[in-house]
């Protein structure tokens, strides 16, 4: 009996060379195989004999919709850069998409870095990404071999153990308080559809630091960020990071200085995180690639909830709903205005 | 280690008074803190007025690097909703600083650091208050520390 | 050349001892924020404490102390009342001791391959005239380790001041320059016994060796001649063009450099580059030579296996493996390796 | 030992040098005289200007070594750096970094050879510095042919000099715009056809080019045309960098690192190179 | 000088004069203020002041009585207008009222001023037109009308008007279902047409305020108490022995109209208050129609069985002002639709749209003479560009670094005047003659692919930095 995994893989060899044999797509966005257990890597495949090579499995945590401008810009016929965009209708690129990575999608047509039609996405309902973090932290120091993954565990190897692991404990905190892992574009279904998951709060993590003293909070940020390395893989893995120069990198104006101290590594992820305010979809991606481990999604989580209570707005729930940025209410809230009555610091 | 340094370098004159860099609008604040000075209501000489077209022309980038450079308290104030002269500029400037407002209280910028208020032509008074408002939150929370750049003085000086 | 044995006790001894002569670092257990400023995490100043390795190497390289990140190359004010405004003065050169304690092998031969490209730097020389390396040996190596291919061993010597190995009791100390004898001046240690230098013989005779016929292979490629191979667009399309690779890799060096002023006061800083960011190669006219991740990717890997032994003779690899590890995309050198020397 | 320690100069004169005022050359003089005395450069080699907060930016040499008292430098408004040295003033602090690079090969394989000089826009600059050094020394070389062009005479750099080297007989100028001109009595069309024109045999002779990218490649075949081969021609690259002393590695060129192995290069050395600039 | 290259560091104002009792202090701030202000204005440059010439002809929108006196004021200075109307037939809203709160008739005075606008040889009028497209901006838009014909002009008054409210829901009190409940506008068709059956009315009961000052619409329609109360006199003057009730909230016979209250109060019409949380109850009962309110002065509740019921309903803009109408001219609208003038007290018939006016009912519900002098008001405003051979556009606009830019739309969302829009290639694209240099764009853009000339971000970091320099 093969897994859900496996029958998913199937599926999604099936419908990839499907989709490219008869030629609606040029691409395929989807996973191969990793060298090292845990992994996968992101391909793009563009014949469909190569589809045997696609995976799917619980450790594809990067985003795939990261890829897709990129693709779909490659299958275009190629232009200058002055040339203006060929006016007839473009090939088209498949991407696997899960219900955060379909909802990035639905951001970028909202931003215009995609076009809907020129994407079919093959959607699987996510049963929640596997933490490797969390899987090699349950094994503290011991290496880490081999893993299989059956529908409800993990069969973990090293050189001298094996061991089986519950999935759903090791799968990531963002998985694990995931509302909507079901696709909200569904052109191609692998699977079957996953149902929204009841989370009586899934801002549990955000709020608990929120209950903590200004100097707590401070000395968690302090310590949190200040093993950055800046190496930038959290933005790079982020498919609302773009920007052709992003700010952090920009010498006119120097926003943000170069070097590791605590003020230009917190201002980098305090900007990168507001730059994300209204767009994320918490897929989680910044923070499974970070090396150093860095919990940055707390801050594009804690903008999640605001811009949620604050605006009634999910990121990529409501394709026809402006970005909450870009849009206002004449009523909108207003207490941190410091003259406004009743403002949260009047007299304080 | 360097940021104790810029810490004891400022507190260490007894007489410690914040700079508060304040992004006012040209239409309304500006104009406000004008009718101030022509009715010569009084408040403290602790803020730098920068003058902006709009409240919707500060990004949290500006207000952020005005922190980065040592500013120890920052005021970003406009036209009241509604009387936006460029329509509806103050409302995107209210959610942009409703969510970085928040955010920087999340990573523990001190309450207080930053404010934000609306202030029309003709509140010269309303000016001076919130003037007066923001400073006395400043001067009790002391100089500002956090998200604030230092370089190593000592080597350059 | 002096081996002496040490007991648990005498090594954490030695280990304190270190900090009477200088800055004493070692590899942070998890992610920790760095002591300095200007030192990447994942190191810690030394607390005294019995070292705990994990097998392979630390979770960040050893360059941060000889090419810390940033490193302020000159310092100036640009205060109009200040006499020398805009008057650019090197700071003193550090002298400061500082022992880095608890590198693998891999990262010691890092040291030297950087020295090739540094040899002429003054701030990289003051950093190795100030640093004593005392490493680890491996007795075992990660699944992501290679350094055997790369021409090391997990049991080499090269590089460091002090090599510590395990022995079946205790460990053996090698002391291998005059910078590792000083630091063991004054301390009373029991040479290595006739038994013990055979366990070390055996166990180093027993480890994997350089592959030197495989580095030899991978050198008579002509590299030149698969620039434009089908591979390095596979490569480049699933890289997302992070750093994460260029800053765990203890030999990629390349740096930038840019002006900070704060209040007045002003520093000329270098800092890590990252040769996959598409700024690395922009010019100030828009044009950018290297525009696509494809050229990115490529560039790195050349550089690193053609590039740097077309100028200096070793490949710039170590094998420790660190790249493979953090890559978010699971791009893997060792697969690159056996594909440039497979593909036609 | 390298040193990245600017010395420190003073902007003795500042000459504002095109019609559009984004060209400038700034005059150097050190501060420290065994600086002076110790600075040493050869045409075509650069430097790193420095103005400190803003950074560095490497700049060919415009001054020939044998304007001893002084160093000058063309500068175009571009980026950061250069906005900002555009907004400074004479006798205001500067650094300068080097001599870096290669440069011309003028006592090498230009010696007693007959010399082409191609320029088009503003990186004229370090061929200026050639011209002048090659005048000074008339005697070590041959004929010397000097081929210039900018868009418009406006956009000339240089004018009053050009003026002087075309009333000399041991000069052959030629000094093209793109496109007629009111008031313009001189050539018009772009390099690479006046080139194709003007240019003498190749036998015993060098040719150094500089300018853009495209004009280089529209000059060559003109230049084969009448025989001249790739190694009798020297190319000025450019690319990004930060350290311009073959540290950091920003300006690599497949193997070759602009800032040490160049700028200057023969053609046939570029060819062998990815076009990675 | 270059005007864009001058810079205050205002002293006075924002220094000495308020800190007059901390001279040293002051004295500290001010080397600051000038220290920001150098570094500011060292970023700066000279910028054009660019002239756009002006296309001497108007268009007036909406064929009412607003947009006819509008026209006229054009056309007597010899201005080339042209004057759409949606309908066949000029006067709009006008038609159907009866008279003005003086007792003045209002069709006499509607068909004059359609007989001089038809005649006019300035004016042009088009009928059972619509607006397809707007290009350009002051002093030279091009508009595109239905029938595919189009027309420069360089400014344009919108005077669309508003329209009355179908009254539903709660306030439908059984209008269109009992033939005795009619609007305020239905009642003035029957006194044009001197119904007389209106005399023959016992008892008529006004409820004012249907659909006005109520959470969908909060505002105060105005002209509806003058209007009933006017209508009230009129029906005593055909019958005095008929009883009227007024259900009221708050009556607004404001000015000289508040003689025509006191009138009604003199004719015996009875005022009875309710508010929302009480509101009257209609009902037939046996064919009759029945109200049942609570009268608060006697604390008391009340029925009556009227012969007649009148609703005097709200005014709301029409659907077009907030659609196409503004979209085109890039007009902001209020939460309720009706047109935003620029400025409430500075530029009260302007919008922030340059070359673009409004008058009448489509800005907010305003009496008849009102709407005249505003009408006056937006064609002499207009005329002060119309007078001129060219007109000055913004030089402190936002420019885009196509380099930087993503395309990703931010700043064409949050523009209020729709200056910048995605080029073919998906980029951003500034139209600088109608930017207003608000910078909202700018910060906007995460990718600093926007700016402001000479309001920079490098240049407002540099500004901020200097008060850290001393």
């Amino acid at each position: 009996m093969p897994t859900i995994n496996e029958q998913l893989t199937e599926e999604i060899r099936v419908q990839a060379r499907k989709l490219l044999a008869d030629k609606t797509v040029a691409a395929v966005i989807g996973y191969t195989a990793g060298s090292l257990p845990m992994t996968v890597k992101p391909a793009v495949i563009r014949a469909a004999d190569d589809c045997g090579r696609l995976v799917w499995n619980s450790f594809c945590v990067l985003n795939l919709a990261n890829y897709l401008p990129e693709v779909l810009k490659s299958v275009e016929p190629p232009r200058g850069p002055r040339d203006p965009k060929p006016t007839g209708p473009l090939p088209k690129v498949a991407v696997m998409a899960t219900g955060c990575w379909s909802r990035n999608i639905v951001v970028q047509i909202q931003e215009h870095q995609v076009e809907r039609e020129r994407v079919v996405v093959m959607a699987i309902g996510s049963r929640g990404m596997v933490s490797r973090r969390k899987v090699e932290a349950h094994f503290s120091g011991r290496e880490i071999l081999a893993v299989t993954e059956l529908d409800h565990e993990l069969v973990v190897k090293g050189a001298d153990f094996t061991e089986t692991v519950n999935r759903w404990s090791m799968v990531r905190d963002n998985c694990q308080t995931c509302t909507h892992p079901d696709p909200v574009l569904v052109d191609v279904r692998i699977g079957a559809p996953a149902a929204d998951r009841k989370n009586p709060n899934p801002f549990k993590q955000v709020e608990m630091i929120e209950a903590r003293s200004t100097d707590e909070r401070w000395a968690w940020f302090s310590a949190e960020f200040s093993s950055c390395i800046r190496c930038y893989a959290c933005r790079n893995a982020c498919p609302l990071c773009y920007c052709p120069t992003c700010f952090v990198d920009d010498a006119r104006p120097q926003w943000v200085g170069k070097s590791l101290d605590a003020t230009d590594t917190g201002l980098f992820h305090v900007l990168r995180a507001y730059h994300c305010a209204g767009r994320c979809t918490d897929c989680g991606a910044c923070e499974s690639v970070c090396p150093m481990g860095i919990n940055m999604r707390m801050l594009t989580k804690k903008l999640n909830k605001d811009v949620l209570n604050l605006y009634g707005i999910e990121a990529g729930m409501q394709p026809d709903t402006p970005l909450p940025l870009t849009t206002y209410k004449p009523d909108d809230p207003q207490q941190f205005i410091v003259n406004e009555p009743g403002s949260a610091k009047e007299g304080a | 280690m360097t940021n104790q340094t810029s810490e004891t370098s400022k507190t260490s004159q007894t007489n410690w008074e914040p700079k508060i860099i304040a992004f006012l609008c040209n239409w309304c604040s500006y104009a406000g803190a004008d009718l101030a000075g022509v009715s010569r209501f009084q408040y403290p000489p602790n803020i730098r007025i920068v003058r902006v077209p709009c409240s919707g022309r500060v990004s949290a980038n500006i207000l952020l690097s005005a922190l980065k450079s040592g500013a120890d308290g920052v005021l970003v104030s406009g036209c009241h909703p509604g009387d936006c002269h460029y329509i509806s500029g103050n409302y995107f400037a209210r959610r942009r600083f409703a969510l970085l407002n928040n955010l920087l209280d999340f990573v523990g910028i001190e309450p207080g650091r930053v404010h934000f208020s609306w202030v029309s032509a003709s509140e010269g008074e309303q000016f001076a208050e919130v003037v007066k408002k923001v400073t006395d939150k400043v001067k009790t929370l002391g100089p500002a520390t956090r998200l604030v750049k230092s370089i190593d003085t000592v080597q350059a000086a | 050349m002096q081996v002496f044995k040490l007991s648990q006790a005498e090594l954490d001894s030695m280990i304190r001892h270190f900090g009477s002569l200088g800055m004493v670092y070692t590899p942070a257990a998890g992610k920790q924020p760095s002591a300095r400023t200007d030192c990447a995490p994942g190191w810690q100043p030394a607390d005294g404490a019995p070292l705990a390795l994990a097998t392979g190497p630390s979770a960040t390289s050893v360059k941060t102390f000889f090419f810390p990140q940033p490193e302020t190359m000159q310092t100036f004010s640009v205060k109009n009342n200040y006499p020398d405004r805009g008057l650019l003065r090197e700071p003193e050169t550090l002298t400061e001791k500082q022992i880095v304690v608890g590198l693998r092998p891999c990262d010691a031969r890092s040291v030297l391959l950087n020295n090739l490209p540094y040899r002429e730097d003054p701030y990289y020389q003051a950093n190795m005239a100030r640093t004593v390396l005392v490493g680890f040996t491996c007795d075992a190596m990660c699944s992501t380790c290679f350094c055997d291919r790369m021409g090391g061993s997990p049991m080499a010597t090269e590089g460091l001041d002090i090599a510590v190995s395990r022995l079946d009791h205790g460990f053996a100390a090698e002391i291998l320059t005059a910078r590792g004898e000083e630091l063991l001046a004054g301390l009373k240690l029991t040479p290595a016994g006739i038994s013990e230098l055979d366990e070390l013989a055996g166990r180093r005779q027993a480890a994997p060796q350089a592959d030197a016929a495989g580095l030899d292979a991978l050198k008579e490629r002509d590299l030149n001649r698969l620039y434009e191979a089908p591979l390095w667009q596979q490569l480049g399309e699933s890289c997302i063009n992070c750093g994460a690779c260029t800053f765990v890799c203890p030999t990629c060096y390349c740096f930038d450099v840019q002006d900070e002023v704060v209040r007045g006061t002003g520093r000329r800083i270098r800092y890590w580059d990252s040769c996959m960011f598409p700024l690395y190669s922009l010019h100030t006219s828009g044009h950018n030579p290297r525009g696509q991740k494809m050229q990115r990717t490529r560039n790195r890997f050349m550089h690193k296996l053609k590039y740097f032994p077309d100028r200096f003779g070793p490949f710039s690899c170590v094998g420790c493996g660190r790249c493979v590890k953090d890559c978010p995309v699971n791009i893997d050198i060792r697969e690159v390796m056996g594909d440039l020397l497979t593909v036609e | 030992m390298i040193s990245y320690l600017p010395y420190p100069v003073r902007i003795d004169d500042i000459v504002v040098e095109t019609e559009d005022g984004n060209l400038k050359t700034f005059k150097l003089v050190f501060e420290d005289e065994a600086q002076k005395l110790a600075w040493r450069h050869v045409p075509g080699q650069f430097a790193m200007l420095s103005v400190a907060g803003q950074g560095e930016i490497p700049i060919g040499i415009a001054s020939s070594p044998t304007e001893p008292d002084h160093l000058l430098f063309t500068v175009s408004r571009a980026g950061k750096v250069t906005t900002a040295l555009h907004q400074m003033h004479a006798g205001e602090r500067m650094g300068v970094r080097g001599p870096l690079g290669n440069g011309f090969p003028i006592t090498t394989d230009m010696k007693g050879k007959n010399i082409v000089i191609i320029a088009g826009g503003f990186a004229v600059t370090t061929l200026r510095a050639t011209l002048i050094y090659l005048l000074a020394h008339r005697q070590d070389y041959g004929t010397i042919t000097f081929i210039y062009g900018a868009r418009t005479p406006g956009m000339l750099l240089y004018r009053e000099e050009l003026k002087q080297w075309a009333e000399r007989s041991d000069v052959d100028l030629h000094v093209t715009i793109d496109r007629e001109a009111p008031g313009w009595d001189g050539l018009v069309g772009f390099v690479p056809t006046i080139a194709g024109q003007v240019a003498p045999s190749p036998d015993n002779s060098v040719a150094l080019i500089c300018g853009p990218p495209i004009m280089i490649k529209f000059t060559m075949p003109p230049l084969e045309k009448i025989g001249w081969t790739n190694d009798q021609v020297y190319l000025s690259l450019e690319n990004r960098m930060k350290c311009g002393q073959g540290v950091c590695c920003h300006c690599n060129v497949g193997p070759k690192l602009v800032c040490k192995d160049g700028p200057v290069f023969t053609r046939t050395q570029v060819n062998k190179l990815p076009v990675e600039y | 000088m270059n005007q864009f290259l001058f810079e205050m560091a205002n002293i006075r104002d924002q220094d000495s004069w308020v800190h007059q009792h901390e001279p040293e202090k002051a004295t500290a701030k001010a080397k600051d203020l000038v220290r920001m202000a150098v570094a500011r204005v060292r970023g700066e440059g000279a910028l054009p002041y660019n002239m756009v010439p002006v296309t001497k002809s108007a268009l007036v929108i909406g064929g009412g009585v607003t947009g006819m006196t509008a026209a006229l004021a054009f056309a007597d200075q010899d201005y080339p207008v042209t004057l759409i109307e949606q309908s066949d037939m000029l006067g709009g809203n006008g038609r159907n009222i009866y008279r003005n709160w003086k007792g003045e008739r209002f069709l006499p005075f509607i068909n004059d001023l359609a007989a001089r606008v038809t005649s006019h040889p300035q004016i042009s009028v088009k009928f059972n037109s619509a607006i397809k497209d707007v290009a350009g901006s002051v002093g030279k838009f091009s508009t595109t009308f239905s029938d595919g014909q189009s027309f420069e002009h360089g400014v344009a008054v919108v005077a669309v008007g508003g329209e009355p409210y179908q009254p539903e829901g709660k306030w439908q009190f059984l209008h269109g279902v009992n033939p005795n409940v009619h609007t305020l506008l239905e009642l003035d068709k029957k006194f044009i047409d001197q119904d007389e059956s209106l005399k023959s009315i016992d008892q008529a009961v006004f409820m004012h305020c249907v659909g006005s000052r109520i959470p969908e619409r909060p505002y105060c329609s105005r002209v509806c108490c003058t209007h009933a109360v006017d209508a009230a006199i009129k029906l005593k003057e055909l019958n005095p022995e008929m009883d009227i009730f007024m259900l009221y909230r708050d009556v607004r016979t404001y000015g000289q109209r508040e003689r025509l209250y006191q009138e009604a109060r003199g004719k015996g019409i009875i005022f009875v208050r309710y508010d929302l949380d009480h509101l009257p109850q209609v009902s037939e009962e046996s064919g009759r129609l029945m109200i049942r309110c609570h009268d608060p002065i006697i604390d008391a509740d009340i029925a009556i069985q009227p012969d007649m019921l009148v609703l005097a309903t709200a005014i709301q803009p029409r659907a077009q002002s907030a659609g196409s109408l503004s979209k085109f001219f890039k007009c902001a609208i209020d939460g309720q639709g009706f047109l935003l003038e620029a400025h409430m007290k500075l530029r009260p018939v302007d919008f922030a749209t340059a070359g673009v006016f409004l008058a009448g009912l489509c800005h907010y519900p305003k009496s008849m003479e009102e709407s005249i002098a505003q009408a006056k008001a937006a064609a002499a405003r207009a005329s002060v560009i119309l007078a001129q051979d060219a007109v000055p556009a913004e030089s402190v606009t936002a420019v885009v670094n196509r380099a930087k830019c993503t395309g990703c739309g931010v700043c064409t969302e949050v523009c209020a005047f729709n200056a910048v829009s995605l080029d073919d290639n998906g980029l951003s694209v500034i139209n600088t003659a109608m930017c207003k240099g608000c910078g909202a764009c700018v910060a906007g853009c995460r990718s600093d692919a926007v700016t402001l000339k000479n309001i920079g971000n490098e240049q407002i970091m540099a500004a901020v930095d200097a008060a850290f320099c001393d």
